[in-house]
């Protein structure tokens, strides 16, 4: 659309309650920022001046990485958060097709099914889980958390994707089934391309519960080369004495990642994805 | 391989009764054309020929087998849908592509055969573009590059010429009677342009209201239309009607002229008028007229003419050429 | 063949202590056996060590809880009895009483450590301005009103925005002298002392008045806000278990003593909270039973205990042989076993088995007396009531 | 009757198994039997290390016992409120961003829109950590942010004081999660066709109007999506509290909810040892509540939700 | 209030240049028809003029004032979407009725405008129903009724009846016109069909790849069109343009005969083809010949003509209807 359809007064009222709530919303996280950087006396005498040559201290972040095996423990979170991501996306947008473009009986109770998961905090079944686990000899592999964290995702993945792949046009569908594809291909080829922006939005959503999660890699995977950052900075939180320095370094260290992934996914949300598609 | 038959189907949208009971045979190789006004029908019943609605009774065959639980993929059909529906994530090219290569057609012939179609329906620079890069003609054309290359025994076509211009419009349906000679396809084709029925038509069908008025050869519509609906819907301008006891003919409740069928002369004749309003558009003329014994009737005359409102002028039925019809509206013969 | 030995524990502070000093020490001594230190975030830890021992896959180590969590463990069958372990010799009764059945028959973990109570002062502080060290609750009391005529010191750093501080450094720390230690405690529990008595009841009296002195705002003070508070020199006085003691030493900028809970009048007994704290147990499932009894036997032994003591200063050895510590304030508090008796914490044993819980009820009460949402009266009543709601003692 | 009037089978419809069953399977697996195994045994208790089947026993204890029933209600209600405030705040705040992201003409939006999510990424630790220091009185962040707008006075050590710890807790957890109903709402207007949206210009329709009469009824399902995943989410919520305030939600349970008083119940507490039978009771009753606004929503609320196909 | 200019304007989407500098001059109240191949860039022409699209270099002054700057709601128009951009929540009714609302204009008044709106495009049974609901006509019925009851003084029309059956598109067209009179509004709008275009239009734009072929009155298009372009473009079927050296025009690299003005005769006449295809449209017939001196023609016979494809047939164009054009395309007077 054009410049014109926007007046300098609307835009400039846009802007400023963006910048404010933005101010807001950063302010604590550039507290954290900056004090990681600071001697523990120095953060706690005046938390909100910025490092000065004194008060400069990376102690936290030396700790962190002289403390076990960081870059390992990141590559776990990594494999475990993009690989339960994976399946979480692919099996939910199955299920979510399914349950929006199909008319068959039992359809909401169903979608009532999956969603039961997430009404019950699944720490609860830690015991069976993990008696799974063991059973299966999962215990202390990746693929242990990957299988929970994945079936933890689902059914908020389902909920919203459903919602969404309702309002993909069903002329297009039509188009794709007069074309002679497979209810497959209208849903690989079709659909998931046109809800990209709902799948980026799941994809957010399941993923940061996943990274920050300490229990199920306590419970399933706390060994020292299955462990994950969030499971790793724990190690600085002491009964009585907590390392704040290293546990503010690893953990703003932790944000990184995640805050890469939410970039690549937030590129998915694009405008207009199915204009011209229909008249 | 294509013919249809299509028994008693019926069509509600909840309480809205749109299709009111539909018999209609084509045989393969047919070109039928459905016309008929606005909202009467005619998208609904392609759809749910293609399967993309389901009758609320009735049958429809493909091939003499009912395909009441055939899905729309299975039953070798290619549509082109009124509102286009193309993949607005597909550029030109995949969304011609698309189909073929879920056929497992190989690249060299879905190369070949997107060349041709986009050849014909003059699409190549666009090839790569996606529809919302498209104008409005030429979204129109790739829905219907869609429907072509798949090359399949039944097209269905539902107004697929309505947003392009004339030139383009006489050559793509030039293209489009070329391509059924060739396949040799059942092609069903819905249009409001009077220009296509008549020319492209094995059959005509008129609908009405969810109703078949009248199925017949292009001509034969225009010869001996069954009945008032259809005299009136065939040809444009329309069809004068006169009540018929004004005109002195007892037999008739209505009688019928074509305005192409009435001659006009500045000096004498049967119906006696004055000019409303004239109509230049280069090749012919249309006048409006006020006749005393006729009302207000239309005479199309070949050519230029020129008569400026408020003239009188007498315009005669040709010999031959009127239609009658009875207080039902059913044509008297 | 190597067998790997792991502990599960919820002393993260811990780690490099077992890394670089105790498993060296026990590994030297028994070639074959490997240990491995496993911590988990102490809020997580019972949490996740139960989920560990229903499912089988818990190490073969287990660090315990006092009196009823591990009691509870040992019930299930997933703690082995160690009452025949040797070395088990080596401590008191009292020692192993909180890892014991009720009867006294059964000793499930081998004791590490215990901690005491007391309070821990910014020796510049007062010397600064002149104020000793307090032995009577109204000289205590003299030197709060000091420091806070003079400006510069929050007199004392507690807050109870963790409740448990309250409950802990406070009513916990102050109270034996109050209930008489182990007197008024056993007393409880048989029933023949209400929590509604004036022993229970006068010191949230006293805690009560604690408010005064308090940094502003301690109501949203935490327990790491105190600690900093007093370590970066802006608090005198710090309500304190002895655990403090090595991380005070790293932190702290300044000298520091200590002196135990006042009592009320000069002269009178003392009594002191020494409360067995830390002990080691092993995993009734381990597979490796022979190795760890081994490791628990080396764990009951005086090398470790003069290792871990003086590693981590505050952590009191409850092994019979005495243990010579380095640092001087570890000393300090550890002198007072001599001059004062001895109980541990009132709410520990047994009276915390039931619903509503009377630890977490006194947390919540002590923080309330405090913040001055219920007065002495009230909290007691209200404990009694919950502890009167399931608690049949024996009469 | 001929043969082709016979009533034919439709064909089975394989594809929506298929559709449907890895994300079935998976989730049946890892979560559906594990927790139902959990609440099972809200109808069990252990009595001398037998588990004893007790039909509702637990139930009745839970609502007739005042030892468990104050502190259920209590629970319940502050759940009520925590909920309250993040309708009120929360989504209205975070459809309101993604309005303002969405306008096409707007520049810096990738800023915007990761600066204003990127509290939602952060760990309970952190958030807790930073504004138990923001909020605290010692360290003087908050103190001497007022100040230097001169509302000093209004400053109040909130995390620590009954009456106000809850609802601080609520605004904190609205300042970390307002990214998920804004990228939600934010990815549903992406969908509306552009054309709708220069119609209405066309028509005159612009700015706030706009966004009443056009665009919110076309995000509407999105709107019944945020609301129920903030019920859900709210009366699940457990960690904020117990980073912030510990198991015990203090000050005098104030900021107690009922995934802390499950926790606490369920996995036990410093010498209040875990009790699964009374835990899976409450985890039921929570399931029931959640369960039961789920329900009204799916059947009441989103059948009714119109949706538009673009 | 109402005149619109255009000065230079330029609009390019990336590399795609679609607008290559038009200016255009349209008076108040005047009713000016674009026309042009599908793609030449007329919707764009029309979504600048709205203000949906920024041009790329160039002024829009409407009533002499730079709107380069004013929001499209500002402008004081109303459009006729191609792609009809309906409002999906929303009834028929409220589709038509929200602009007004959001000006304010009181109930009454608002029902009163709906009531006519929908009567002139035969919506009343429909005012409850949703777009979704609604058959592809009946959909662009409801974008004009849109456009139709704001009443301001300049409408953008784009094809809003290439979906409508002929009666109603004449009805309509009608309406349209008096619409057009009674508000004495500017419109302008765009059209593929040569009737309405030829009937509504004070001027015609004939427009070709992003450029201005021809402005002028209909019937000075059809009679004397500035270059090859707009001859062919006007008219409907096609004029016919045979090599000016192939008949022995020495002056005329291209000469012209419009369908209409050939005569034909089964004995004699200037050129002597052979009938290649004949289409019966009922009022006329299209007559393609292959002519050995003129190549491949058309031809267009009013009233019905009987001729066998292989026939030979004489056409002979009619004197003073002849075109003549250089070897740049332009029409040589
Ligand atoms: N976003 C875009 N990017 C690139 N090219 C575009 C874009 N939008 C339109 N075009 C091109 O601009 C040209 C003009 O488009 P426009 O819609 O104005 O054509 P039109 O004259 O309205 O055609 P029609 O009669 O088919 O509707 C077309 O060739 C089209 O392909
Ligand atoms: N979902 C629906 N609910 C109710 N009525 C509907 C629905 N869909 C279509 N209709 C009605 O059914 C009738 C037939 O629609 P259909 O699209 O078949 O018309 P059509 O003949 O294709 O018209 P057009 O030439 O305008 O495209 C119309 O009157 C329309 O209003
Ligand atoms: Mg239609
Ligand atoms: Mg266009």
């Amino acid at each position: 659309m054009s410049r014109a359809a926007h007046s300098p007064a609307r835009s400039a009222a846009a802007h400023a309650v963006l910048i404010a709530y933005t101010a807001i919303a950063l302010f604590p996280v550039l507290l954290i920022v900056i004090n990681s950087l600071k001697s523990r006396n120095a953060i706690f005498r005046s938390p909100l001046a910025l490092p000065t040559p004194e008060t400069f201290d990376p102690v936290g972040y030396t700790t962190v990485m002289a403390q076990g095996d960081f870059l390992l423990y990141f590559q776990n979170s990594l494999i475990v958060t993009v690989g339960s991501l994976f399946f979480v996306i692919l099996f939910g947008a199955m299920a979510a097709f399914a349950l929006s473009e199909y008319r068959f009986r039992g359809n909401t109770l169903t979608g009532l099914y999956l969603a039961l998961g997430i009404m019950i905090p699944i720490r609860l079944g830690t015991v069976a889980i993990l008696q799974m686990m063991v059973a299966s000899g999962l215990v202390n592999t990746l693929t242990a958390l990957i299988l929970v964290y994945t079936a933890q995702g689902l059914p908020l993945c389902i909920f919203i994707l459903s919602e969404f792949m309702k309002t993909v046009s069903d002329d297009l569908k039509n188009a794709g089934r007069i074309d002679g594809l497979s209810e497959y291909r209208i849903f690989f080829r079709l659909v998931l391309p046109l809800v990209r922006p709902a799948m980026a939005t799941v994809a957010v959503f399941t993923m940061i519960p996943i990274w920050n999660d300490l229990w199920f890699p306590l419970i399933l995977a706390p060994s020292e080369g299955t462990k994950t950052v969030t499971l790793g900075a724990q190690i600085f939180i002491g009964q009585f004495v907590t390392n704040w320095n290293a546990v503010l370094a690893a953990l703003s260290l932790a944000i990184l990642p995640v805050l890469v992934l939410y970039l690549i996914f937030s590129r998915q949300l694009i405008r207009g994805i199915t204009s011209g598609a229909v008249k | 391989m294509g013919s249809l038959k299509i028994e008693n189907v019926k069509k509600s949208f909840g309480k809205v009764d749109v299709l009111k009971g539909i018999d209609l045979e084509v045989q393969d190789g047919e070109f039928v054309v459905f016309v008929g006004p606005s909202g009467c029908g005619k998208s609904t019943l392609l759809r749910v020929i293609a399967g993309l609605e389901d009758a609320t009774s009735g049958k429809v065959l493909i091939d003499g087998v009912n395909v009441v639980n055939t899905p729309p993929a299975k039953r070798g059909i290619a549509m082109v849908f009124q509102t286009y529906a193309l993949y607005p994530h597909l550029t030109v090219r995949d969304n011609m592509g698309l189909g073929l290569k879920q056929a497992g057609t190989p690249t060299a012939e879905i190369d070949k055969r997107i060349g041709i179609a986009s050849a014909m329906l003059s699409l190549e620079p666009y090839l790569q573009r996606r529809p919302a890069e498209l104008s409005g003609g030429q979204r129109q054309r790739v829905a219907i590059g869609r429907a072509v290359v798949r090359e399949p025994k039944l097209f269905l076509f539902d107004e697929p010429l309505s947003n392009l211009d004339a030139a383009l419009r006489v050559n793509t349906r030039l293209e489009i009677a070329q391509l059924h000679r060739r396949l040799k396809a059942t092609m069903i084709y819905v249009t409001h342009d009077q220009v296509e029925a008549m020319t492209l038509a094995d059959k005509i069908v008129v609908l009405n209201a969810g109703r078949i008025e009248q199925v017949g050869a292009p001509m034969e519509l225009y010869n001996s239309p069954a009945n008032e609906f259809v005299a009136g819907f065939i040809g444009s301008p329309k069809m004068n009607f006169v009540d018929g006891a004004r005109l002195g003919d007892g037999g008739a409740k209505t009688v019928g002229v074509r305005p192409e069928h009435l001659s006009v002369s500045a000096s004498s004749g049967e119906w006696r008028g004055t000019v409303v309003h004239a109509e230049h558009l280069g090749a012919d003329t249309n006048l409006y007229l006020d006749c005393e014994k006729a009302g207000l009737i239309t005479v199309r005359i070949f050519g230029v003419y020129n008569a400026e409102p408020g003239a009188t002028i007498y315009a005669t039925p040709q010999p031959g050429k009127i239609f009658r019809f009875d207080a039902e509206g059913r044509a008297i013969r | 063949q190597d067998k790997t030995l792991t502990i599960e524990s919820w002393r993260n502070d811990d780690l490099a202590i077992w890394q670089e000093k105790l498993i060296p020490a026990f590994e030297k001594a028994n070639p074959g056996i490997k240990v491995v230190f496993s911590p988990s975030a102490p809020t997580e830890y019972n949490a996740a060590l139960n989920a560990k021992l229903d499912a089988g896959s818990a190490g073969d180590l287990i660090t315990c809880r006092p009196f009823d969590a591990s009691l509870d463990l040992y019930t299930k069958g997933h703690l082995a009895d160690l009452s025949s372990l040797p070395g088990m010799e080596n401590f008191s009764d009292v020692a192993k009483s909180a890892w014991q059945t009720d009867d006294g028959k059964a000793t499930f973990c081998v004791p590490m450590a215990s901690v005491i109570h007391g309070f821990i002062y910014n020796a510049d502080a007062f010397q600064q301005l002149g104020i000793t060290p307090p032995a009577t609750e109204a000289e205590f009391f003299a030197a709060l009103d000091k420091i806070k005529a003079d400006g510069n010191y929050i007199p004392m750093a507690m807050g109870t925005k963790d409740l448990w501080e309250a409950a802990t450094m406070g009513y916990q720390n102050i109270g034996p002298n109050y209930w008489k230690g182990e007197e008024g405690r056993l007393a409880l529990i048989k029933g023949e002392q209400k929590l509604t008595d004036p022993q229970w009841v006068e010191p949230y009296a006293t805690l009560a008045k604690w408010k005064d002195y308090l940094g502003d705002g301690f109501e949203a003070q935490t327990y790491p806000d105190s600690q900093n508070l007093f370590t970066l020199g802006r608090a005198a006085i710090y309500p304190a278990g002895s655990w403090e003691i090595s991380g005070f030493n790293t932190q702290a900028q300044f000298k520091m003593g200590a002196f135990p809970p006042p009592v009320k009048t000069a002269g009178d007994t003392c009594y002191i909270s020494d409360h067995t704290d830390i002990a080691v147990g092993l995993n009734a499932k381990s597979p490796n039973a022979d190795a760890a009894k081994t490791f628990l036997s080396w764990v009951a032994s005086p090398e470790f205990a003069t290792i871990y003591a003086n590693a981590l200063p505050g952590f009191f050895s409850l092994n019979n042989a005495a243990v010579k510590m380095e640092d001087p304030l570890a000393q300090e508090f550890v002198s007072w076993r001599e001059k004062c008796k001895p109980t541990i914490r009132s709410t520990y044993q047994i009276l915390s088995r039931g619903t509503p819980n009377l630890e977490n009820e006194t947390w919540v009460e002590s923080a309330n007396v405090i913040n001055g949402t219920d007065t002495p009266q009230v909290a007691g009543e209200k404990l009694q009531k919950g502890l009167d709601a399931w608690y049949k003692p024996a009469k | 009757m001929s043969v082709d009037d016979q009533p034919i089978k439709k064909p089975f419809r394989w594809h929506i198994l298929v559709f449907l069953a890895p994300a079935f399977l998976v989730y049946t697996a890892f979560m559906i039997v594990p927790l139902a195994g959990t609440l099972q045994l809200s109808l069990f208790r252990r009595i001398d290390q037998q588990l004893v089947y007790v039909g509702l026993d637990n139930f009745r204890m839970l609502f007739g016992d005042p030892r468990w029933s104050v502190n259920f209600w209590n629970a319940l209600w502050n759940n009520v409120w925590f909920f309250i405030i993040h309708m009120l705040v929360q989504n209205p705040i975070g459809v309101l961003l993604a309005a303002l992201l969405s306008s096409p003409t707007l520049r810096f939006r990738a800023f915007y829109r990761t600066a204003i999510f990127v509290p939602t990424v952060l760990s309970f630790v952190i958030v807790g950590f930073v504004w138990k220091l923001i909020l605290s009185p010692l360290w003087g962040v908050a103190p001497s942010l007022l100040n230097s707008v001169g509302l000093r006075s209004l400053f109040a050590p909130w995390l620590g004081k009954e009456e106000y710890a809850l609802t601080a807790l609520s605004l904190i957890s609205v300042w970390q999660f307002v990214g998920i109903p804004m990228m939600l709402i934010y990815a549903a207007l992406l969908s509306i066709p552009d054309e709708v949206i220069e119609a209405a210009e066309m028509d005159g329709i612009t700015g706030i109007s706009q966004f009443w009469k056009i665009k919110l009824p076309l995000i509407l399902p999105s709107i019944g999506i945020i609301s129920i995943l903030t019920f859900v989410g709210n009366f699940n919520a457990f960690d904020l509290i117990y980073t912030a305030q510990g198991a015990l939600a203090g000050p005098n349970f104030s900021t107690d909810i009922l995934g802390t008083f499950l926790y606490r119940a369920f996995f036990g507490f410093q010498l209040q040892l875990g009790d699964p039978n009374m835990g899976a009771a409450i985890a039921t009753m929570m399931f029931l509540i959640i369960l039961a606004g789920v329900a009204v929503y799916l059947f009441a609320i989103q059948t009714r939700l119109r949706r538009y196909q673009f």
